[in-house]
């Protein structure tokens, strides 16, 4: 076995550069680019709503991230967040519950969700992209059953004919309406999961051993560490983390919507995956989701003001995701295959 | 793998392969600094060299893996260009890589994984049922007497022994005709007596004029096999010889300077108290139960070979997997860890024998790879104290003299050894109660071996327990005051190292029951 | 809730649901129904066992269709039948295969609701040619299948009521926004009221976005908010398409400094109800139909044609306008109270005969 | 890969059944009790109708299959497909040329497409899944531009202002209407692409050297394969496999159809999967294939006619794969070994 040393050229030393800054230039160069073309794009008020409506594609490209860190992918995360939305809702509405009750059981319904992943990963031993792959299908069906399909609204009528009792509460609103100074509230959640995230993952020894799990967990493993314990972990706060978002999408959209969160899956998952790539970490990290979702905030907007349609975005959005995969794999030396020389 | 002088010791001696200068640069490494070396047909060339010294990167270069920089290759004379191993195997030359995980094919039938090649090569039509290729891998098995029935060519790789595995791929090899057959330490996967059916083989396709490139660490093999002997180091062709061998001289050119460890040079510790009591314990599907007695303030070394179950042993008592049967006792209390980290936790640690696999995180750093698994210890509020950690690794960069730029290099640019060191270092300074190393030496070259050897013996006269696994005599002897034999999971020799000789050791070693 | 022809499933199912199915959920979101007794004696068919009637719909999801089914199986009930359906999620080629799936089924009569002409005439006409009735809800089938019956909402009549309102509201020569997407038959034919109404009152459309996905509310609304941000200086949005209102509305909440844009909007539900009603919302009219309504109108359309009683071969569905005052002033809480004050809405009298017994919601 | 012979108990064999077979069990149960409590199901013509409802899954799980067999994942066969329906479309309607034509244009674009993946993926060294996803986006979005995002219909307005002059010929929408005797024309297809599939996997040297690369692909490599062709046809195939469903998808719809396609991607890697754990084959394999999409139908088709809501598939579907899973990696002994995405 033998690792490898290569001198680093000056080829080599311009190729790293463009791994590590290459993705914040290209941001930074986007936002320029469109603040002089569109003077409506760089006011404050137009950056904060940018942020506020990266904020729940970033919060659950987090909890993508989390599992990443372990070395694995979670795709019910929108399905997830789809089922905050709808629990949410019916708490509120169906059962009349305050504001406080609906975000205890949706964080409790999170939780659930995210230790049948770790069952089905850690115990069942299925891999963790066909595991959470069936639980996306199993919760966007089931999610559904108790209201015959219909979203959820305050004032509905029930099926014993009477009225629903409840409504979303002023304060239930406020998690996406409502301010910290300046600041929507949205982009102060996403901020601080931000930088629990970072906090947690490179400062504390859980996230290290994370990490550690998805370098080698044979190595993690034989170190000490529960690797089963830690990968169900990351799929708990991954499931957390999507409530949290779905909390944001259903106070945004004001009621129970049977279809919200699902479109939040592939973007998110191309948001960890950029944030994976920048500042050539090569390993996912919570800055580089944030800088990922923020980019394709960029572009989305940018896009738009210019008065692009949506598959244009699209295109843009796979564009940027491509990119990103080059600087990760292509570009950056990082991924030195582990020579074995015995 | 007794030593059995050759019967025919003469070979026709022709040139087979004749290599001129090669060089291979990785970057600005030069790895082979013009390496000229003949095989002759008809003959077995062995191929010794610590680690590092270009060993597999000159038989990926002959069995086109790596390009080379510069040199050529001739082949019965002629200039051959080997770019694929394509081109390898035209120009008659196979190899056989060390681990067979590498070669085997496991979604495939062993019939299919017998007429691979000629599969891949077109030697066998395009479009083929299963049934029609079992004459072609029945023909391949019987020609080297394998007795494998059609129900074995029939079943997917992947439930196959390792050592059948092995046979495989010797056979696969071998079916090519090759004119020159390299062999990668093709017996460390083997027990003694297949290993003895593949030194039966390879002496019949020495006979049957092949030229055989055989590399190994172990220089009983060599002295069993060989009639030449090269010695690689630093890139450089440092010796040649012909039988008789002088192994002293080979070893000096190998490693630079000659090493000389004396059993008897070590003080010898006695335990007294008993650290651990193994009762019942089932290692293999199989085996019959063992009892064992670790003792503090002594070097236990286990020695048996691949397959007696020493891995085994060390992952039970460590709490890597499951008890089959059995009981131990910790200290006189019961003991039965249902995770690593509650061996951890009770100052149980293991270093264990695959680093790259077992023990390396690939992009990690020194200091973090250091400190995995004492993480808590340097984590007030399981908040990593950053100082600490990079001044543990500093401490192991000091004390075990690794050699590396600091606690921030990553792992992977350490050369073996040194990689070794750390990786066991970071479980012997934590003064462990008990130690299990499962070859700790394994890849490393005499000076490494002889620094982890003395940090362990260092822990045992502070009154740790230290158990050593093994499967190399010499190895055994550098380190251990106790030795216990295993062979089929149990125990045939149990004795104070000073008690007994190496022919003892070998062969209750290879001793079956 | 949406009135409109394409929907976007995530896959291709079939799907039938009978009442004990749809019965068996606990929260209950299906409207119940009040049945007017028939006044005199059924023709055949419906004077035997009871009628198998199968729906093949474009996609059953969301409130719309939801509520639609419902007042479908209501009306099939009621007239003693039972009701298969065959739900495609939105996925066309599904639809085509579900078609042949149900005349495979042999029903006594099939509802074909939204879809693609070409994707649905040679399955309308094989079941026509194998005697089983067929009633068509929005599809412009008539060229290609001229023996089938059609029926729709009248789009043009929803644009051109919610437009007159805006011109009343906002006039002639303004800048105006635009929230559609091309692409989908009762869009587009709002859209061309939309460009009829924008030429005749001289109207600037400073933008026009909008984007139809599984969750269109949420992911319009980024893209109306940055339009906005780009062109601040309109006077009203039309956004024709209630998930799309849904979004604009999001989005001026996002530029709270945007207080007097009005929005036109179309289709009801109680969500929608709620969201006219809040205060100081800037969506003022909407254009709707009862969509329980109509799936029971349907159903009461194709039963006159298996009775050999329908006449015409063409019906439409008339909406209503309803103002964001209206609900206010008649404390209008959801749709039931809103068919309270607006009984229009139940279009009962459309497609009726004194043998069908009635469902109003 | 160990290499070890464990002894077999009775457990263990016991266990082996399950796994071998249980799937097949599983679906002739269902098929006998839905045949049983629903008149309508197990008539030929609904047989018929359920096996050409299924075809085009099938035939995406294939070209899916082919890319697990190398060891991948093609994420971006649905909007391959999708690409394929807008491409027939515009070929006949806005250029009016002839079916033939239409197809030919089709699986160029196919083959075009599977080798940009292949290029990412075997040159770029980005890691299959992720490839996939890129391209899925990006496909989704290109394909929408020349058509500004509208479905081709015939007759529709094109952007000069003038009518589309073609129309699709009647000879193309035999693809999907047509018959072979009483069979339709896409079970013949499907069946055909099975049969050949199987042949290709299992009876010739490039299906061997696959399995070989999915398996060990370094051993591939040191037997002298070219590994990288290889992967890269598997791709170019599984482009050209969704181009084929796409043909009959459009051929279906009669029209374009901007979402076509996109909405089968799960499903079919649903399929793939279920097809890899029946007759505990644990490798990917085309009858298992075929068999999962058959065992999905069945499933689908029993509960419309049970009379169960959509999302109360959504929910069956995942609970079959899931069940899938668990026979593959929970119960078969065999260690499967899996590409994860990072
Ligand atoms: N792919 C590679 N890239 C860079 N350096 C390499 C690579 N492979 C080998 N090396 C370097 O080449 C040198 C020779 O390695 P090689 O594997 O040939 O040694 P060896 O003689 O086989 O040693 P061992 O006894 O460990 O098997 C080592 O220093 C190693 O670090
Ligand atoms: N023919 C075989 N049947 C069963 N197990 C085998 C066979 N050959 C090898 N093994 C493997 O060998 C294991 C025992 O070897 P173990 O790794 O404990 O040996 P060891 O003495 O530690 O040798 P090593 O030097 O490889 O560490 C068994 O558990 C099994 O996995
Ligand atoms: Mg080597
Ligand atoms: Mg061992």
């Amino acid at each position: 076995m033998a690792g490898t040393t290569v001198d680093t050229t000056a080829l080599d030393r311009a190729r790293d550069v463009i791994v590590k800054y290459g993705f914040i230039a290209v941001t930074i160069l986007l936002f320029i680019y469109f603040a002089l073309t569109e003077p409506a794009f760089a006011t404050s008020s137009s950056i904060f709503s940018m942020l506020k409506f990266v904020s729940v594609t970033a919060i659950l490209g987090l909890g993508i991230m989390f599992t990443m860190v372990v070395g694995g992918l979670d795709l019910s995360i929108g399905s997830v967040a789809g089922l905050a939305v709808q629990m949410a809702a019916m708490t509120m509405v169906f059962y009349n519950m305050t504001g406080f009750t609906a975000v205890g059981v949706v964080m409790l319904a999170g939780v659930l969700v995210g230790l049948i992943n770790a069952f089905l990963i850690v115990v069942c031993k299925i891999p963790d992209l066909l595991a959470t792959l069936g639980m996306m299908f199993v919760i966007q069906g089931a999610k559904l059953i108790p209201v015959s399909g219909q979203s959820v609204t305050s004032g509905m009528v029930t099926r014993d004919g009477s009225e629903a009792p409840g409504r979303f509460t002023e304060g239930f609103l406020q998690i996406d309406r409502g301010f910290v100074g300046p600041i929507p509230l949205p982009v102060v959640i996403m901020l601080l999961l931000v930088i629990a995230s970072w906090f947690f993952l490179s400062r504390t020894t859980w996230g290290r051993v994370m990490y550690a799990i998805g370098a080698n967990p044979e190595a993690a493993r034989l170190a000490g560490v529960r690797v089963g314990f830690y990968r169900g972990l990351a799929y708990v706060i991954s499931a957390m983390l999507a409530s949290v978002g779905g909390l944001i999408l259903v106070s945004r959209i004001g009621q129970g919507d049977v279809n919200a969160g699902a479109s939040s899956l592939l973007e998110a998952v191309a948001v960890a995956l950029v944030g994976r790539s920048v500042l050539g970490a090569g390993k996912p990290n919570a800055w580089g989701t944030l800088l990922g979702a923020v980019l394709i905030a960029i572009v989305l907007t940018g896009l738009t003001m210019k008065g692009f349609q949506y598959y244009h975005q699209d295109t843009a959005k796979g564009a940027v995701l491509i990119l990103a995969l080059i600087f990760s794999y292509t570009l950056s030396r990082k991924k030195i295959r582990y020579v074995s020389a015995t | 793998m007794q030593d059995e002088p050759r019967t025919d010791p003469t070979g026709s001696g022709d040139v087979a392969l004749r290599l001129t200068d090669i060089t291979k640069d990785f970057g600005p490494n030069r790895v082979l600094k013009g390496v000229t070396m003949d095989l002759r047909a008809g003959r077995v060339t062995a191929l010794l060299g610590a680690n590092g010294a270009g060993k597999s990167t000159l038989i990926k270069i002959l069995s086109g893996i790596y390009e080379k920089q510069d040199g050529s290759v001739q082949v019965a004379g002629a200039d051959v260009d080997i770019t694929t191993p394509m081109t390898a195997a035209q120009h008659g030359i196979q190899t056989v890589h060390q681990r067979i995980d590498d070669s085997i094919i496991p979604d495939l039938t062993v019939a299919e994984n017998l007429v691979f090649e000629e599969l891949v090569r077109g030697a066998l039509p395009r479009v083929r049922s299963l049934k029609a290729l079992l004459p072609r891998a029945r023909e391949i098995a019987s020609s080297l007497d394998l007795g494998w029935s059609d129900t074995f060519l029939l079943k997917d790789a992947f439930e196959i022994s390792i050592a059948d595995g092995q046979l495989l791929l010797l056979a696969r090899a071998l079916n090519q005709r090759p004119k020159v057959l390299i062999l990668d330490e093709p017996t460390s996967t083997l027990s003694a007596a297949e290993a003895d059916r593949l030194f039966t083989l390879v002496r019949r396709l020495r006979d049957d004029g092949v030229a055989i490139m055989y590399v190994t660490h172990r220089l009983s093999e060599v002295r069993a096999l060989a009639d030449d002997l090269v010695v690689l180091r630093d890139g450089r062709l440092q010796q040649e010889q012909t039988t008789p061998f002088d192994m002293p001289a080979a070893v000096e050119a190998m490693l630079g300077k000659a090493i000389q460890v004396e059993a008897d040079s070590l003080t010898e510790h006695r335990g007294e108290q008993v650290a651990l009591q193994l009762r019942g314990l089932q290692l293999l599907p199989r085996s019959a139960p063992l009892d064992l007695d670790l003792r503090y303030g002594e070097v236990t070394g286990v020695i048996g070979l691949i397959g007696a179950g020493k891995t085994e042993l060390a992952q039970a008592i460590f709490g890597v997997d499951r008890l089959r049967a059995g009981t131990m006792q910790l200290d006189g209390t019961d003991f039965a860890p249902r995770s690593t980290g509650a061996a951890v936790r009770r100052g149980i640690y293991l270093a264990p024998e695959d680093r790259a696999a077992q023990a390396m995180l690939p992009g990690w750093t020194l200091a973090t790879t250091g400190s995995l698994p004492f993480l808590s210890s340097i984590s007030p509020g399981s908040v990593i104290n950053r100082r600490a950690e990079r001044k543990m690794a500093a401490d192991i960069i000091n004390s075990y003299g690794v050699v590396a730029t600091g606690p921030d290099q990553e792992m992977d640019a350490l050369s073996g050894g040194n990689q070794q060191k750390v990786v066991v270092a970071r479980w012997l300074r934590q003064s462990p109660r008990i130690m299990l190393l499962d070859e700790p030496f394994r890849g490393v070259d005499l000076g490494a071996r002889r620094e982890i050897a003395g940090k362990a013996r260092e822990q045992a006269a502070n009154g740790a327990c230290i158990v050593v696994l093994v499967s190399d005599v010499e190895e055994l002897r550098e380190v251990a005051d106790r030795v216990v034999v295993l062979a089929e999971g149990q125990i045939y020799l149990d004795a104070h190292a000073s008690e007994i000789d190496n022919s003892t050791i070998i062969a209750s070693m290879s001793e079956v029951a | 809730a949406c009135s409109q022809g394409d929907a976007e499933g995530d896959e291709p199912t079939e799907e039938g649901t009978t009442a004990e199915a749809a019965d068996s959920t606990a929260g209950g979101a299906t409207d119940e129904a009040e049945v007017t007794e028939a006044a005199a004696e059924a023709p055949a068919p419906f004077d035997g066992d009871g009628v198998n009637i199968a729906i093949v719909q474009q996609s059953g999801q969301g409130d719309y269709f939801q509520q639609y089914l419902n007042g479908t199986r209501q009306q099939v009930e009621a007239l003693g039948g039972e009701l298969a359906v065959f739900d495609a999620q939105g996925d066309n080629a599904t639809q085509a295969s579900q078609l042949d799936q149900a005349i495979a089924s042999s029903p006594d009569g099939i509802i074909v609701r939204h879809g693609f002409p070409d994707t649905l005439c040679p399955g309308v006409n094989k079941a026509i040619e194998a005697g089983i009735p067929v009633i068509i809800y929005d599809v412009e089938i008539q060229e290609c299948a001229p023996d089938a019956i059609q029926t729709q909402q009248s789009d043009i009549e929803m644009a051109s009521l919610v437009l007159d309102q805006m011109v009343e509201d906002v006039g002639s020569d303004v800048n105006v926004g635009y929230v559609n997407v091309a692409g989908i038959a009762p869009l587009d034919r709002r859209d061309g009221v939309w460009q009829e109404y924008k030429a005749d009152n001289n109207w600037t459309e400073l933008f026009k976005t909008g984007t139809y996905t599984n969750s269109s509310a949420t992911d319009t609304a980024p893209m109306v908010s940055n339009a906005l941000k780009a062109n601040p200086d309109v006077a009203a949005i039309y956004a024709p398409y209630d998930e799309l209102t849904k979004g604009t509305l999001s989005a001026l909440e996002q530029n709270p400094d945007l207080t007097d844009v009005l929005v036109y909007g179309a289709d009801i539900s109680t969500a929608d109800i709620e969201l006219m009603k809040a205060e100081g919302s800037p969506w003022v009219a909407t254009g709707a139909t009862d969509p329980n309504a109509i799936g029971a109108t349907v159903t009461r359309t194709l039963a006159l044609h298996m009775a050999g009683e329908l006449e015409e071969t063409k019906v439409e569905f008339p909406p209503i306008l309803i103002t964001a005052d209206f609900l206010r002033e008649n404390d209008v809480n959801n749709m039931e109270d809103l068919r309270a004050a607006e009984p229009a809405l139940n279009i009962s009298d459309v497609s009726s005969a004194d043998w069908i017994p009635t469902v109003t919601f």
